[in-house]
């Protein structure tokens, strides 16, 4: 047995550093490399340097003189316009519903009579209702919108195929509605991030390859010569995810601890190879984007992508430290979790600085102060991660609310932070009118930053009190239990506020589209034909 | 933090197609090679090491093996054990207690087992002395020993039916032992029991609760026997301060000063002794003090 | 990084080779496991049981894992039981280990509360027993009635709780799902130790302190 | 992958720049390696994770490995010392723990051999003296009862410092003792061996001497002789204002020492009917001529000693009053009362504290109480 351990161990590691160092000295020696004229390229004269979003109220209009290349990207924005809107609408209603669910989970845990008369109504459902709500309804919904949008853009060229992306984003639809209320009515395969009965997954996973295969058709026929680090966020999650659902969800043939090494593969690399990559995708267009500056290194981008897709997709026993699974298995994860710190801070390098040099950006653009705000979170919940990770600190943090807490900071904190800036962003290019109140865009993120933060804290004090309590020996539990009471109710008024900042964002959204708000000068007739001619 | 004005920059080079964001050609800065290369070091040293800590782990373990510890009774046999208490003991509202339940009372046999031999945290009351249990049932009642599920049960009974619990639990001779589960040092916990830690002012158990720890009426319980999770408990409980009914405050006193090791260690060892240990002990006592 | 196919193919890769790492090896080492000596297969009222267990999304609040004495007593201490092996879940379909403790872990709950009546009362309402309890409590797994008919499970409850001038009693699925509870015992006799799958990463690193 | 087009010289990818890059990083990685693991070995790493309530990691009683380290100086010392030729080196110093009290050897040190033997059965008789020397026992008390922790316990009069201070004169007898003319009292008084089946102490030169002597003497290795050990007899505790009180001692006695002794003051019995804690009075316990009969010696070992796991928890004037209670109780007649009580008194009470032959709740005491019958071995 020793051997077996220390020979998997080795290989494991041996093979994710071999892998890191080949690519560092590929990138030293310039392997991947951008051309002399990618190097020479911008954006144009003038609009480098100049906010450029609709969300930068008081400023000259994007599309004035110095965004003359809108005209070419409404033009690739069209394509795919109808199946973008239709998504960041259902997003918006997934977001809502799930997190009154979540809201009114939380409450139970402290009003734990309140609405206990049906079953539906219960907290094991309730709160799972509101976790698949939210993670394959709002950020997969909203996650996939925005790469619909950003891989045309990237790619200068307008989406292929957006029936099939209509389509894909329907049935999709149609799986996570029959999903949730397959678990309302205690359908539920029991596991958690997988408890969409199979049967109804087989719609997600229709529904996901009809949203893919756009993607990568219009990745097939892009214009450009050079993939943007975005694309490869984009790219790899669209094959990760796909392989993890299936094989996760491969009926009757996973079973007591194997199955949850599954699990745990599973929902750590949901986390990490889905819904991250959508986000840091996004981060990576938007910033520079608004910004109108590079990121700081193109290397730095290449190891942080890389280092992701190594590290990122071993850390998810990290779940089960202590659990009877193999040792070598979970010191494999904790490594790995620790060495995420390299991809994590090749990321923050490059998004830090860019923001950080650019701080002025982030008082004229609302949309920047979002998914600025994410991307400092994600670097943030990954260092949180990887220090939790630790055995000494998982034995406090394991089993307790604190485990909440830093799940909301990468989920909520990071991914929706930032969706909810792309949304913010691509909105009025879509519908051609801007916001209608500014104010609620401010109301919305202060509302959410605030409710936010009195969730976050609540549930890191709270869950690390109940972590030393419960590994107190001779502590009861009714102590423990007491003490976490005030902590929750705090989370349930942290909850709630961004609850009501998730109203104003789908009342906003829902304006929006209904015809509010000043229409946008437009730059081209947009009919199909001009739109393909205008680009090739 | 360098603030640029957007109109004072100058234009960057000539113009090109590619209008999207990019990524400038620059190497990776020398403190992120510095800390992958860190972190690689951290992490080759926690593979050798952990590889080193489980093949010595395997080889402890099989000097552990060598010796066994007590093997436990089957459960099974739990109830044949029983030797039937004497009959005119026995009282119909006591069995009724004990087998249904009064009022809102769960029945004592649905926790306790039908010997009253218990399980884990759930404790053993065969042989148990009579005052020790009323007094228990007294303080659940009156709150004076915190045990929610003890008080729901309590509230029901008068202290005429506490009294008849008492001793028909009492006259149970149960001589099933425990098994250690708690993987705790036995000659430490033997140690413990029969010597105690004088400089710490932990006495022999056995000084109190029996020589053989069978529990001396009326105020010290059987340990012998005891279930090794239900002793630890309550020491790390009276260690804690959530258990405070012991007569003089002795217990909350002693176990507070014990380390949990201990606490684990004569948990273990007690529990596998047997409960009521045969007239002439096989081996002398290990120094056994006995003011 | 300009090409489709090096992304994917890379992306891919790495891919399989964690789901290697994670899922198939482990997967082999732990099934080569035969089921611990003493565990029995659910019943099938208990296999109900375990469905309402399943269904009613107990999992979120209780793990059914408590740890080890390598890393932590306090386990011990509340009557938890002995920390499981692989193959003391060799039955458990789909698995219930669980990552929350806002409830205590019930791995061997049948052994230290094995009252079915106990249970049924705590699952009409907890505050009954608990009165700090946050779990939530069951009303529509019973059925209140004027008298109990022959066959029924009356809960036994404090006059508080009781309904005026009406019993209530259990509801199979109720019972079911008590059955599974009662189930949950794994404090038999364990077998040799080597051949135990667990994290004994706590353990080891302390000897290696030493 | 694109081969690179142009790679002139400043270009930041030329191959000898990228080379000491490497280098630099590996060594600026080594170095915060090193850094990390300094500041892990400092402890500042557990300090935090204890600051911010983590499990400390139990140590081992630390008086234990304290003790054991003072003994293996002592023996290392006096190794050293026996090979020295010269006379050189200086004696070996007592071994003491963290308390300031001589150490006594631990089980584990008890040699092999007819020594060891003898040191075993020494502790035997010791510990369970009705058991083990019950012929010549005529109570049901043992030795350990009063020097507690099998003779080792500080201030409960332990035998390592009572080794070092015999033979020595007893005005008691008014003669010079040897250590076994003490042990002889101990069964004379202490244990009453009038009542026991030989009817009297062990004989001069009995092996229940040479054993009890040989564990002595092996408790005291490493202790100077002469010397007045620190927690060697009993305490001596103040004298209060209001003296002692019988009356007062009933509600201190009812307090502390119902609880293990009773409200008889017989000790309870265990299940099989053996008794488990010592009688305080009555006729299975110490006799008027012993040293414990004495208020003040009863009280500085209360005070000192009980409740057992509580010492010192009795204020001064508790212990005074319930040692008078205890004491003024009837017990075993002084052996040697010849003629009437008063004489006795004025013969071997003079000017102590006890109610020997004083009147106590109507009855004057020092009568004595026999068994019923004496106890068979």
């Amino acid at each position: 047995m020793p051997k077996t351990i220390g020979l998997l161990l080795a290989l494991s590691f041996t093979a994710s550093l071999c892998a890191l160092g080949f690519l560092i000295w590929a990138i030293a020696r310039r392997q991947f490399s951008l051309s002399q004229r990618d190097a020479n390229t911008i954006f144009e004269p003038g609009e480098a340097g100049a906010p450029d979003d609709p969300t930068a109220f008081g400023r000259p209009h994007a599309g004035s003189d110095a965004h003359h290349f809108d005209a070419i990207r409404e033009r690739i924005d069209f394509a795919g316009r109808r199946t973008v809107l239709l998504m960041v609408a259902v997003a918006a209603f997934w977001l809502v519903l799930g997190s009154v669910f979540g809201v009114i989970a939380s409450l139970k845990l402290h009003l734990p009579d309140w609405l206990s008369t049906y079953a539906p109504l219960t907290f094991g459902r309730m709160r799972t209702m509101h976790l698949n709500l939210v993670a394959y309804g709002w950020l997969s919904v909203a996650g996939i919108a925005s790469a619909l949008w950003i891989v045309p853009r990237i790619f200068h060229t307008p989406l292929r195929h957006p029936g099939v992306a209509m389509f894909g984003a329907m049935v999709w639809t149609l799986g996570v509605g029959m999903g949730v209320t397959a678990i309302a009515m205690g359908y539920t395969q029991g596991v958690e991030w997988l408890e969409i009965p199979w049967q109804i997954g087989l719609l997600l996973a229709v529904g996901g390859a009809c949203l893919a295969f756009p993607l990568v058709m219009t990745a097939r026929h892009r214009k450009s010569h050079h993939i943007y680090v975005s694309g490869w966020y984009f790219l790899g999650s669209l094959v990760w995810f796909p392989v993890l659902y299936l094989i996760a969800n491969l009926p009757g043939l996973h079973a007591g601890v194997q199955q949850a090494t599954v699990n745990w593969w599973y929902a750590h690399n949901v986390l990490g190879l889905w819904l991250t990559p959508l986000g840091v995708g996004t981060a990576y267009y938007l910033i520079p984007k608004i910004i109108g500056q590079p990121v700081y290194s193109y290397s730095l981008s290449l190891l942080g992508f890389w280092g992701l897709a190594l590290f990122y997709s071993q850390v998810g026993i990290h779940h089960l430290i202590g659990a009877p699974v193999p040792t070598w298995l979970v010191t494999l994860s904790i490594v790995h979790s620790v060495m995420m710190f390299i991809p994590v801070i090749a990321v923050a390098i490059n998004q830090h600085t860019t923001v950080a040099r650019n701080a002025w950006a982030l008082k004229e653009s609302v949309a920047l102060r979002f998914v600025a705000l994410g991307a400092l979170m994600y670097t943030l919940a990954s260092f949180q991660g990887s220090i939790e990770a630790l055995r000494s600190v998982n034995s406090v943090t394991h089993f307790t609310h604190y485990t909440v807490g830093h799940a909301h900071l990468g989920a909520y904190g990071f991914t929706t932070m930032v969706l909810f800036g792309a949304v913010y962003y691509m909105l009025p290019y879509l519908t051609g009118r801007d916001w209608p109140w500014p104010r609620l865009l401010k109301l919305h993120f202060w509302l959410v930053v605030g409710g936010f933060a009195l969730y976050f804290f609540a549930l890191s004090i709270g869950g690390w009190i109940q972590g030393l309590g419960l590994l107190d020996a001779g502590r009861s539990f009714e102590a423990v239990t007491r003490a976490t009471i005030p902590y929750l109710q705090a989370r349930s008024v942290g909850g709630t506020l961004m609850t009501a900042g998730h109203f104003v964002f789908a009342f906003h959204i829902a304006a929006l589209m209904l015809g509010k708000g000043v229409p946008r000068p437009s730059h081209v007739d947009l009919e199909p034909a001009t739109v393909y001619a205008g680009v090739k | 933090m360098k603030k640029t004005q957007p109109r004072d920059r100058p234009a960057q080079g000539k113009v090109d197609e590619t209008f999207d964001p990019w990524e400038q050609v620059r190497p990776v800065p020398l403190f992120v090679l510095a800390v992958v290369f860190a972190l690689a070091f951290w992490g080759l040293l926690t593979y050798i090491s952990e590889y080193n800590a489980q093949k010595r782990g395997l080889e402890q373990k099989a000097e552990a093996n060598l010796t066994a510890p007590v093997q436990p009774v089957p459960p099974a046999e739990v109830r044949s054990l029983v030797q039937a208490p004497g009959t005119a003991n026995l009282d119909a509202a006591a069995l009724q207690m004990v087998a249904v339940g009064k009022g809102q009372a769960w029945s004592c046999a649905s926790c306790h087992g039908e010997a009253g031999q218990g399980n884990l945290n759930t404790p053993r009351l065969a042989g148990q002395p009579a005052d020790y249990l009323h007094k228990q049932l007294q303080d659940f009642k009156s709150g004076l020993r915190h045990n929610e599920s003890m008080a729901f049960v309590a509230r029901a009974l008068s202290d005429a039916d506490m009294a008849k619990l008492a001793t028909y639990y009492a006259g149970i001779d149960l001589r099933t032992r425990s098994a250690p589960t708690l993987g705790g040092d036995l000659a430490r916990g033997r140690v413990i029991a029969e010597k105690g830690d004088w400089k710490t002012d932990v006495p022999a158990c056995f000084s109190c609760h029996g020589m053989g720890g069978e529990g001396v009426a009326p105020g010290f319980p059987a340990l012998a026997g005891q279930k090794p999770d239900y002793i630890f408990a309550q020491l790390t409980a009276w260690h804690e301060g959530e258990r405070k009914n012991s007569p003089q405050a002795l217990m909350e006193g002693i176990a507070r000063r014990m380390n949990v090791e201990d606490m684990r260690a004569v948990a273990d060892y007690l529990g596998s002794l047997p409960p009521r240990p045969s007239p002439a002990p096989a081996q002398a006592p290990l120094s056994a003090s006995t003011p | 990084m300009n090409r489709l196919v090096s992304i994917f193919v890379g992306a891919l890769a790495i891919l399989a080779f964690a789901t290697l790492m994670l899922v198939i090896i482990p997967g082999a080492q732990i099934r080569d496991q035969a089921p611990t000596a003493g565990l029995v297969d659910y019943s099938p009222q208990q296999l109900a049981g375990r469905q309402q267990y399943v269904s009613q999304g107990c999992v979120y609040c209780h793990s059914q894992q408590p740890r080890a004495a390598g890393q932590t007593l306090a386990d011990m201490a509340k009557g938890w039981g002995p920390a499981p092996t692989a193959s003391d879940f060799a039955f458990d379909r789909p698995h219930q280990l669980g990552t929350m403790r806002t409830g205590p872990d019930l791995l061997n709950v049948g052994a230290r509360l094995p009252s079915a009546d106990w249970h049924l009362t705590h699952l009409y309402q907890p505050r009954a027993i608990f009165d700090w309890s946050i779990m939530p409590a069951y009303p529509y797994l019973f059925k209140r009635k004027r008298a109990a008919d022959p066959g029924d499970v009356v809960v036994k409850l404090p006059p508080e709780y009781q309904p005026e001038g009406e019993v209530v009693v259990a509801t199979q699925e109720a019972l079911d799902l008590v059955a599974y509870l009662k189930g949950l015992n794994r404090t038999y006799q364990q077998g040799p130790v080597d051949e135990r799958i667990r994290d004994e990463g706590y353990a080891l690193s302390k000897g290696e302190q030493q | 992958m694109n081969k690179p087009k142009n790679t002139d010289s400043s270009s930041p990818y030329a191959i000898g720049r990228t080379v000491r890059r490497v280098l630099a990083g590996a060594g600026g990685g080594l170095a915060l390696f090193a850094a990390g693991t300094f500041v892990h070995q400092t402890g500042a790493w557990d300090k935090l994770r204890t600051s911010l309530g983590g499990a400390e990691d139990t140590p081992a009683l630390s008086h234990e490995a304290e003790e054991k380290a003072a003994r293996d100086a002592m023996l290392a010392a006096r190794e050293a010392r026996n090979k020295d030729k010269e006379g050189k080196l200086a004696a070996p110093l007592q071994p003491v723990g963290h308390d300031g009290y001589f150490v006594p050897p631990s089980e584990a040190e008890i040699p092999k051999g007819p020594v060891g033997d003898a040191i075993k059965r020494g502790r035997d008789i010791f510990v369970d003296t009705t058991r083990f020397a019950g012929r010549y026992s005529g109570n049901s008390m043992a030795c350990a009862q009063c020097h507690l922790d099998s003779g080792r316990r500080e201030n409960s009069a332990p035998m390592w410092a009572a080794y070092v201070q015999y033979p020595k004169f007893r005005s008691k007898n008014n003669k010079i003792n040897t250590l076994e003319d003490r042990i002889n009292g101990c069964f004379t008084y202490s244990m009453n061996a009038q009542a026991s089946p030989a009817g009297k102490a062990p004989p001069p030169g009995d092996d229940v001497y040479k054993e009890l002597m040989t564990y002595m003497y092996w408790l005291a290795d490493g202790a100077p002789t002469g010397e007045d050990m620190r927690g060697g007899g009993y305490i001596k505790v103040k004298e209060t204002p209001r003296g002692y009180d019988y009356v007062r001692g009933a509600k201190v006695y009812e307090q502390n020492c119902v609880l293990c002794h009773g409200a008889d003051g017989q000790g309870r019995k265990e299940a099989d009917g053996k008794l488990r804690f010592p009688p305080l009075w009555g006729p299975e316990a110490y006799n008027w001529g012993a040293g414990m009969a004495r208020i003040d010696t009863a009280a500085g070992f209360i005070k000192a000693n009980m409740p057992l796991s509580k010492p010192y928890s009795l204020s001064d004037q508790d212990a005074w009053d319930v040692a008078a209670y205890i004491n003024g109780h009837e017990r075993p007649k002084d052996p040697r009362q010849s003629g009437t009580i008063e004489e006795a008194r004025a013969k071997f009470h003079k000017d102590e504290k006890s109610y020997y032959g004083k009147e106590v709740n109507g009855q004057v005491l020092g009568v004595g109480v026999a068994r019923s019958k004496p106890a068979g071995v």
